[in-house]
Order: C-alpha cells, then sequence, then structure tokens
C-alpha cells in the first residue's frame, strides 16, 4: 500500500466548491491557492470527511526570485494520501502569508523557520521570531540574492 | 496562610549533560513543578539547506550524513529516495537490499542510544548507556567493514550504494545477529522490570494522541501513543513491501511506552535484517549513472523514510542545473520539538529530563 | 599528678593509645607527662586524619575501578599498579587548578563549605573501633555522637547550595535539606534497635554485645540503615542532591580545585565511614572466628570491604527516584517499618534479658527467629 | 514481593563484573582496522596522476588544491602536465572519499592512517612532497581490485603504483610491463578531462 497523491483536478474541483475563486492557477501535478485563502482551505481539507487531510508533513518556501512559493505538504491517516498545496506570494520585501498555526500546531517551528531562513511573514503566528539564526541577523539566508558575510 | 513564592527561571543549557545536544531551554519553575518553558536553538545550525543549493547531488550525500549523527544512514536513504525520484532511476533491487539492511541496522543503533540515554537522564550512572554503546559498537564495526566510516558513513548514492558489501562482511552480520537478541534480553531484564525505572517513566509525560497528530509528529512518540503509523508500512520505499515486520504500538503514549516501541522496534529491525541477508539476491547494487547528475528543470520530488527518530524528508526542486535550486529537509526532530511544552510543562524538573530524552531529538538535525 | 596509664585510668582499654603514650614516653621525663598526653593526642588525630584521607583516597579508586569494571570498562589503570595512585594524581591536578569563587558568591559560607563537610566525617570516625581495645576514642554516649555529629553535613550542603549563588546549587540544597532531614530520623530509629540489644551507646559495648551479628537479629534495622544512609551519603538511587542529569553537579556545581576536592572527599570519605558504623552495629565489627585481638582489624576491614562493594554496587546499576518518590519512601515505608523494628524490639528485650540486662546467644537466635519473617512480612 | 526487579538488575551488573572489559587500551593494542577504513594521509601515485583536478571538484569541501603547468615534454608520451602544487587540507577533510570515487586514473587512494594530531592547523595541510614520500597503505574504499587481491592496508606491506591497477583496464596491463602509460589505449573522452 502506497500512499497515493490525491488528483490535482478533483481537489480542485472539491476546493473550489467549498471556497469558490480560491484556486489560482493549477496544472496537471501542481495546485495553487490564493495566498489570502491558504489557512481557509488547510482547515476545510483538514476538517473535510472526504479529505481528512489531519497531518501537516512539512511547509517549505522556495525563492522563484520574482516571488516565493510557500508548499504544504499534508496526509491523511485514515485514507492515506497525501497532496501538496502552494501558493505563491509575490515581492521581494517581506510578504505575507496567513499562518496555519490554529489548524496544526506543528506548523509552529517551521513557520518560524521559514520567515527566519526565507523571509515570508505569517500572518496570525503569535511568536513570528528568529529560531534558528539570532535576532538581528541581517537578511534572510536562503534568499537566492543573499551575499554571505565576507568573512566569519 | 500560603507561604509566598516566587518563580525561578534556570538556564538548562546549551551546555548541559543531558540536553542531548547544545539545546537551550528557559525553563521557569515553581519549586521543583514547571511553569513554563521556552525552548531556543540554532547553536547547531550549519546553513544545510543553503549549502546543498551549492553542492552537486552527491556531493550532498556528505551533508546528509552530518544532519542526525547518530542515524547517518536513514538520512543517506531518504536524500537518495528523494534524488532517485526527482531524475526516475530505478535502483537494482541488491542495492535496496542493501540499503534497507543498512538502514535497519543504523535504527537498532540509534535506538540503543535512545534508550541508553533515556536511562542515563533517569540517573542510571551510565551503566545501561554503556552496555548500549557497547553493542552499538558492534553495529558501527559492521558499518566501518561495509564503507568504512562508522558515523558519517555516507554510504548511499542515488541510485544505490557506493559498492557491494566486502565477503568477510556477511559472517560477521551473522554472528551479529545470532548475539544481539541474547543482549536485548538481558536489556530487558536489567531494565524492564526495575522498580525504580517503572515508577519513573510509567505514567509520566503522556502525550495525547490527537495532540501529537496536530504537532506533526512521528516516529516512536506516535506509535507510543497508539497509532500504528510507520512510513515503512504505509508508503513503502526500496524493498521493505516484501518484508515482513510488526509495528509495536502502546497506548499510553507515557515514557514507558516509547522506551517499549523503541526496544520492540530494535527486535524488529533484527528480524529484516534477517530477511534482507536471506532474500538478498546477487546483481549490481548501484544503477549506471554519470558522475553528476543532471535532474530535469523544474522538477521536484519528496522522498521520505522512517527514520529512527520520525518521518524524514526531503523536498527537492531541480532547475535543470547539477545543484538543487531547493532542498528542504523536513527534520522529525525539529517537529517532535513542537510538543515540548506539552511535554514539560507541569512535571518536575526530574521529569522533565527524562520527557525530553524519551523523545529523543538529536540536535544536528533540529538546527541543521 | 599520676600519668601512668593504670587499670583505673580513662585510657586503660585504649590500647592504641596506651602504645603510643608508652613509646613516647621513653623520651620525655616523667614529670611532662602531661605533656606526652597532649603529643598522643595529636598523633592520634594524625592517624585518623590521615586513615580517613587515604580510606576515601583507596575509595575512590575501587569505586571507579569496580563501576569500570561493572559497565565492561577498565577504570583507571594507567598510574601505579592496578592505576593505585590514581586518587593521588587527581588531587595533584585539583590542587594545581584555579581555585575559583564566583562573583555572586557569599565569599566566608562558601570557602567555609569544605571545612563543614569534611568535619563530620572525620570526627564522626573516631568512635570506631577497628580491632579489639583498638579505637581512637570510646564514648559512652558514641551512637548519639555520631548521629548528631554527621548531622551537620547537611549542613554544609545547604551552606554550599546558598553560598554558590547558582541556581542549581540552589535546587540542590532545597532537596538536600528536605531529605537529608526526613532521612535522618528512619535512620537515627533503626540504630535505636542496636542500643536497645547492646544495651549501651558506646561502639565498644555494641561490638561486645554481638555474640551472633546483629543482622540478622534486626533485618528490618539494617534494611532501613542503609536505605536512609545512602541517602544521607547522596548515593543512588537516593542522589537527587547531586542528580548529574538533572543539576549539573547539585550543590558543588561551583566548587573548583582544592575545595572541589575536600567535596569529594567528604562524600566519599563518608561511604566508608557509613560502612564502617554499618559493619560494626550490624556485622559485629572486629569480632569474627579464627582471627582474635589486635587482628580483628583484618575482620573489620572485610566487612568494611563488603559494605563498601554493596554501595558500589547500588550505584553501578539503580537509577535515580524522584523527589517526591523519594520523601514518600521515607515517610511511607521506612519510618514505620524503622517504628514496627523497635517496637519488636523492645518487647523482645524486654521479655528475653536477664537480670543484669545481657542478653545471650540463645536469646539473640530467638529473636532472629522473630525478626526475619517479621521483615519478610513488613517489607 | 517488592524488589525482585532490583535483584534482577543487580544480578546483571554483577555478572558484567566478570565479563572481559570491551575497552581496548589503544596505544598498546588496536581495533581491527577493515580494508575499506577511510583515513588520512592519502595514496598518491604521481606516476598516474594527471593533473585532471577532478578530486579537487569533486571534492564537496574544495580542499584539494592543485596547480600544473605545461611540462614542455612530448604529447604522444602523455606527460602534457606538470604538478606543481598538490595539497589536501586535511584539516577541514570529512573523509568522505569523494574525490577517491572521482578520480578516474585510479591515481588516488584513501589512506589508512588515523594518527595526525598537529598543534597547528597549518601542519595538517599535506603536500605534494608529503604525498609523494609517503609509504603507501591505500584503504580498499572504492578500489575493488585490492578488495580482490585479499590486500589489507593496516598489516598488508606498501603498495607500489603498479601492484594498485585496475585489472580490467587494458593499459593497466602496460603498466605492470613496465611501459609508460600511452594515451590512445585508455579510450576516448578520457584526455579531455586532463585539459580542463
Amino acid at each position: 500500500m502506497m500512499t497515493s497523491f490525491l488528483d490535482v483536478g478533483e481537489l480542485a474541483q472539491h476546493i473550489q466548491a467549498a471556497y469558490p475563486d480560491s484556486v489560482e492557477e493549477q496544472t496537471a501535478s501542481h495546485l495553487w491557492i490564493k495566498p489570502p485563502l491558504i489557512a481557509d482551505v488547510c482547515r476545510f481539507l483538514k476538517e473535510d470527511p472526504e479529505l481528512k487531510l489531519e497531518f501537516l508533513n512539512s511547509i517549505s518556501a522556495v525563492d522563484y526570485i520574482d516571488h516565493f512559493e510557500v508548499v504544504y505538504l499534508m496526509t491523511s491517516f485514515e485514507f492515506n494520501h497525501s497532496t501538496f498545496l502552494r501558493t505563491r506570494v509575490p515581492g521581494r520585501g517581506e510578504p505575507e502569508v496567513p499562518s496555519v498555526i490554529e489548524i496544526w500546531p506543528g506548523a509552529d517551528y517551521q513557520e518560524r523557520e521559514i520567515w527566519d531562513l526565507m523571509g515570508v511573514r505569517f500572518e496570525g503566528h503569535p511568536n513570528m521570531k528568529r529560531i534558528l539564526l539570532w535576532e538581528g541577523f541581517p537578511g534572510h539566508p536562503l534568499r537566492k540574492d543573499f551575499q554571505d558575510a565576507v568573512e566569519y | 496562610m500560603p507561604i509566598r513564592t516566587e518563580p525561578i527561571t534556570v538556564n538548562i543549557g546549551p551546555q548541559h549533560p543531558s540536553t542531548h545536544g547544545v539545546f537551550r531551554l528557559r525553563v521557569t519553575f515553581d519549586g521543583e513543578m514547571i511553569v513554563d518553558v521556552e525552548p531556543i536553538f540554532g547553536y547547531l545550525h550549519r546553513g544545510t539547506e543553503k549549502l546543498a543549493e551549492e553542492r552537486n547531488y552527491t556531493q550532498i550525500v556528505t551533508l546528509t550524513d552530518r544532519l542526525d549523527y547518530v542515524a547517518s544512514m536513514t538520512n543517506n536513504q531518504a536524500y537518495c529516495l528523494a534524488v532517485e525520484r526527482l531524475m526516475g532511476i530505478e535502483v537494482p533491487i541488491r542495492g535496496q537490499y542493501l540499503r534497507v539492511m543498512a538502514a535497519e541496522l543504523q535504527r537498532i543503533a540509534s535506538h540503543l542510544v535512545a534508550t541508553g540515554f533515556l536511562l542515563q537522564d533517569l540517573g542510571a550512572l551510565g551503566t545501561p548507556l554503556m552496555y548500549c554503546f557497547r553493542e552499538r559498537e558492534r553495529i558501527l564495526d559492521l558499518f566501518e567493514m561495509l564503507c568504512g566510516a562508522r558515523i558519517t558513513v555516507s554510504y548511499m548514492r542515488p541510485g544505490g550504494v557506493y559498492y557491494d558489501a566486502p565477503e568477510d562482511f556477511w559472517p560477521a552480520l551473522d554472528r551479529f545477529l545470532d548475539y544481539m537478541p541474547s543482549y536485548l534480553d538481558e536489556l530487558e531484564q536489567l531494565l524492564a522490570e526495575n522498580e525504580i525505572i517503572l515508577v519513573r517513566v510509567r505514567n509520566v509525560g503522556n502525550l495525547p494522541l490527537d495532540r501529537l497528530i496536530a504537532c506533526s509528529a512521528s516516529g516512536p512518540i506516535l506509535r507510543a501513543s497508539g497509532l500504528a503509523w510507520d512510513w515503512r508500512k504505509a508508503d513503502p520505499y526500496d524493498v521493505y513491501d516484501g518484508l515482513e515486520f510488526d509495528v509495536p504500538v502502546g497506548t499510553n503514549g507515557d515514557n514507558l511506552d516509547r522506551f517499549w516501541v523503541r526496544m520492540q522496534e530494535m527486535r524488529q529491525s533484527l528480524r529484516i535484517v534477517r530477511q534482507c541477508v536471506e532474500q538478498m539476491p546477487p546483481g549490481p547494487v548501484r544503477a549506471e549513472l554519470p558522475l553528476v547528475l543532471r535532474p530535469p528543470k523544474g522538477a521536484e520530488s519528496y522522498g521520505r523514510v522512517e527514520s529512527p527518530k520520525g518521518e524524514l524528508g526531503f523536498y527537492l526542486i531541480s532547475d535543470g542545473g547539477i545543484s538543487p535550486y531547493r532542498c528542504k529537509i523536513r527534520s522529525p526532530s525539529l517537529l517532535n520539538l513542537t510538543m515540548i511544552k506539552d511535554l514539560l510543562i507541569g512535571w518536575k524538573l526530574a521529569d522533565m529530563i527524562v520527557n525530553l530524552g524519551s523523545i529523543d531529538i538529536n540536535m544536528g538535525e533540529v538546527d541543521r | 599528678m599520676n600519668c601512668s596509664i593504670g587499670p583505673d585510668s580513662l585510657f586503660h582499654d585504649n590500647v592504641l593509645y596506651r602504645h603510643i603514650y608508652n613509646a613516647i614516653g621513653e623520651f620525655i621525663p616523667s614529670s611532662l607527662c602531661w605533656l606526652d598526653h597532649i603529643i598522643s593526642g595529636f598523633l592520634i588525630i594524625l592517624i585518623l586524619v590521615n586513615g580517613v584521607l587515604l580510606g576515601a583516597a583507596l575509595y575512590v579508586w575501587l569505586e571507579r575501578r569496580v563501576l569500570g569494571r561493572m559497565q565492561n570498562r577498565l577504570g583507571p589503570n594507567r598510574w601505579g599498579p592496578f592505576g593505585l595512585l590514581q586518587p593521588i594524581a587527581d588531587l595533584v591536578k585539583l590542587l594545581t587548578k584555579e581555585d575559583l569563587v564566583p562573583q555572586g558568591a557569599d565569599r566566608i559560607a562558601f570557602l567555609m563549605v569544605p571545612i563543614v563537610v569534611v568535619f563530620p566525617l572525620i570526627a564522626g570516625l573516631a568512635v570506631v573501633p577497628i580491632a579489639r581495645n583498638t579505637f581512637l576514642a570510646d564514648l559512652n554516649i558514641g551512637v548519639l555522637y555520631l548521629v548528631a555529629i554527621t548531622g551537620l553535613s547537611t549542613l554544609g550542603i545547604f551552606m554550599a547550595g546558598w553560598s554558590s549563588g547558582n541556581r542549581y546549587a540552589m535546587f540542590g540544597a532545597m532537596r538536600g535539606v528536605a531529605m537529608l532531614i526526613s532521612y535522618e530520623i528512619p535512620t537515627v530509629l533503626s540504630m535505636v534497635g542496636i542500643v536497645l540489644l547492646a544495651g549501651s551507646m558506646s561502639l565498644v559495648d555494641v561490638v561486645n554485645a554481638q555474640h551472633l551479628p546483629f543482622i540478622v537479629v534486626q533485618p528490618l534495622g539494617i534494611l532501613v540503615f542503609l536505605l536512609g544512609i545512602s541517602a544521607e551519603l547522596n548515593r543512588t538511587p537516593f542522589d537527587i542532591v547531586e542528580a548529574e542529569s538533572e543539576l549539573v553537579a547539585g550543590y558543588h556545581t561551583e566548587y573548583s580545585g582544592i575545595k572541589f576536592a575536600l567535596v569529594q572527599m567528604a562524600e566519599f570519605g563518608g561511604v566508608v565511614a557509613a560502612s564502617a558504623v554499618a559493619s560494626t552495629l550490624f556485622l559485629g565489627g572486629w569480632s569474627g572466628p579464627f582471627l582474635s585481638g589486635q587482628l580483628g582489624a583484618l575482620w573489620f576491614l572485610m566487612k568494611l570491604g563488603f559494605f563498601v562493594f554493596l554501595f558500589i554496587w547500588i550505584r553501578a546499576t539503580f537509577p535515580r527516584l524522584r523527589i517526591d518518590q523519594i520523601m514518600a519512601f521515607a515517610w511511607k515505608f521506612l519510618f514505620p517499618l524503622s517504628l514496627i523494628n523497635i517496637f519488636a524490639t523492645t518487647l523482645q528485650v524486654y521479655w528475653l534479658r536477664d537480670d543484669t540486662g545481657a542478653l545471650s546467644r540463645g536469646d539473640l537466635g530467638l529473636m532472629a527467629a522473630i525478626n526475619i519473617p517479621l521483615a519478610l512480612v513488613t517489607s | 514481593m517488592y524488589g525482585l526487579g532490583l535483584a534482577k538488575g543487580l544480578m546483571i551488573t554483577l555478572k558484567n563484573l566478570t565479563r572481559k572489559p570491551f575497552t581496548i587500551q589503544y596505544p598498546e593494542e588496536r581495533v581491527s582496522q577493515h580494508p575499506r577504513f577511510r583515513g588520512e594521509e592519502f595514496g598518491w601515485y604521481e606516476e598516474r596522476c594527471t593533473g585532471c583536478a577532478s578530486c579537487a571538484k569533486y571534492c564537496p569541501l574544495g580542499i584539494i588544491k592543485i596547480v600544473t603547468s605545461p611540462s614542455g615534454t612530448a604529447k604522444p608520451q602523455g606527460d602534457k602536465y606538470n604538478l606543481e602544487v598538490f595539497d589536501i587540507d586535511i584539516g577541514r577533510c570529512m573523509f568522505c572519499g569523494l574525490c577517491v570515487e572521482a578520480c578516474p586514473y585510479d591515481a588516488l587512494f584513501m589512506g589508512s592512517g588515523f594518527e595526525r594530531g598537529r598543534y597547528a592547523r597549518s601542519e595538517l595541510v599535506i603536500g605534494i612532497d608529503e604525498l609523494r614520500q609517503a609509504e603507501k597503505r591505500p584503504s580498499t574504499w572504492f578500489r575493488p581490485q585490492l578488495e580482490n587481491a585479499g590486500y589489507s592496508p593496516h598489516d598488508g606491506p606498501p603498495l607500489s603504483w603498479k601492484e594498485v591497477g585496475r585489472e580490467q583496464n587494458r593499459w593497466h596491463q602496460h603498466e605492470k610491463s613496465g611501459a609508460r602509460i600511452n594515451r590512445a589505449d585508455i579510450g576516448e573522452g578520457r584526455s579531455s578531462s586532463a585539459e580542463s
């Protein structure tokens, strides 16, 4: 028995039914949700009896120069399926995404880590401060335009 | 009349005998009772994810060794799985068996360390720890035979393992497999019936299952709370599909259950290794691959294994170059630490150390 | 002024003292016999202090070796035959270390601690007889004196924790005070049974009264005594005062150099002292078959070694209890047990003693027959 | 009866008291070292090395420094480059063995030593002269030909460059017979890497 990945088309329809106009873009394998709605969609996916994606495997962020992409991977223990959910946040400043900590407390450290290393803020996170680096560290090292210090 | 008391804040770590690495906890005590905990980490942050963006796909294997340094084999395996999925590489069957065998030996080694340190934290002055390390030494010896290193093994490569095991490895492994169960019996005898240990671990540090799932916890602590979820069963990788083993499950989710689950998993791992030795077919161990790998542009993959600490995943994104565009490491230790407030608040100082030991974190993996 | 140690002299029974006194008397005119007494006294103290130091050093070596072997290691084996000189090397190392006093420390109390913890240990050993008529002092309140003077070490532990200005040390000290005071009670009560049996508080009399080792007459007593004393010595499973994995080193976290050496010495010497007291009270000290007279010291050493090994063995095997469990153990288990023991012993002594108050071997055997099943049932 | 578990524990420790210690007294006794052990003092065979710097490129830490210059000798004989610098900074080396894996000519081997305590980091750099003069006890890591020959680096004799080659390669036969390596025999594509 392998963990199956949900079909993106069906998933998108399912989400659209509950949150119309929440899907930003979808391809054969990828599904992008509009950033302001991501937390709501996540809550829906977790509580929906047909999906029951109750376990958040990981949250990661990717820097695509012109935008950041936050990737959620979640799994249902009951149906043994998982899905990726993505959201694009444009801008190089400190873009904001709604936090999912209310839905999955397990997002706590990962969101802090993303803020620390990637510079994406999570709105609604109660303790949004650096986790691995020290306060006052210049910049966010996982960004592609981060310059290494000349000397350590 | 109640006595006026003040909470007292103590810094435990980064250098403390039982924080399992450079881990710092700012703990507020009311007498001996813990009222607040604030974990602070980052003392071992080496920027593995950033470094990975500047290394080619094979070189990153050496970085993964250093994540969870008591379980390098499983780290290698998770990363190699991710790269193989990224490129669509088929690993030769013998290579898969060798990987599973090495990973299971590593699981025993890692659980031995976890058990030993749990008992060290209980205050057993190193005796069980020494016994555990003595046995771990035998496993590390096997690893040295296999790949020339004991801790930072770099044994696996995308597409298999670097090389087949030497001939004298198999008799040595047989000896180990014959010997190990008797040692586990002895360890259980020393510990499992000891009244002092039982009163210290039974019904201490209970973790409710729903909270664990919400907190993204995985691995033995999830199973100790009653959910039989093992990625080796749920999402079999390599040859786990064809191997027989049980997933031990606890009921209470207390320290005793976590300890018991680890003990049982060691026995199951021995079973898996034995099956691997019996079933292993001859053949190549590594897919024919160029020295420098170039996955297709835009490909992405998530490779995960059930590491001794939980779900270890590598999320790789390729931009068509020789190094990944993004390499995210989903480390079980960090996510298991999310539970720390549930685990520690309300318990006593002495329990705090044991609870922390029972979830078996590794700072190399937490800080990456 | 009568200077000779005659039959009615205070020192007549003390062979050790008499020998030293007479040996020195050869060089000192009889008119200055008070000087002889003073010099002999000093020599006795010198023997005592150095004996304790040597015993502690040997014990440290033994503990490390035995612990090592129990953990499949070797223990110190480089310096001297079997590593016997290792404690000396350690001492030299500690002596040459920088002597730190933390900034936040209460200086005077901090510096006094090593003296406060070492003193009761040395003073307490003075009343323990080593062989027939060989002891440093024979006090008629020996047991009481022992209890009183060893209780002082609690003060040292609290002073150390309080004055260090370190929170770990403070935790250790608070735990120490709570635990040590609780365990003092069952320990003392377990000695009462011995006193009842011997009819005297003098340790010399206690040994003389042991026609049968009191361990068989007082099985509950030895159980309570050993558990209580290992708590007072901060040994596993009661070592919450130091609790290496929790409190780094507990009350002596801030001690370094020679002060650390003294604190450690008090601790390890304490085990030797406790073993000496236990073998005197419960195993009959120097008395035993085959070896008599001054050779009884060998019996004494063997019994001492047995208890020392027992302490090391327990330390190698057991983890530590939590503070509330330890307190519960003291009050709910040891305390009632020691009361039962006293009650039973009192009744037995009342019915069995003869006119002089002494107990014969047969009487003791009868009591053992009653007490051993009692111990098995109650514990 | 309360305490039986404790007694069992005590018996286990007592049993271990009588066992032989597991410790190995290092300077006097040694652990039997396995042939694949990846150690320091790399076995470098200058006769084989073309200065292609594959090892330097493949090293995850970039600690191998190679400087070459044109040798000026005849091209057909293959001596295209002189090696001037071949530094391995083993103070930063993590002994992953990827350099050995990358070497196309079997010129670099892992060593088998592990006793290189020094007082300064600068003394940890192995230079070209040291590599030349070192007693070569190559590890069998990624060198199956050594393993098949049953060679043990720990107690075997030092090996010369003629003895460590790859049996299956045609040019190795040439080597054994004493001839200089003929690049044409090695096969196509290989020589191009030497130029980079």
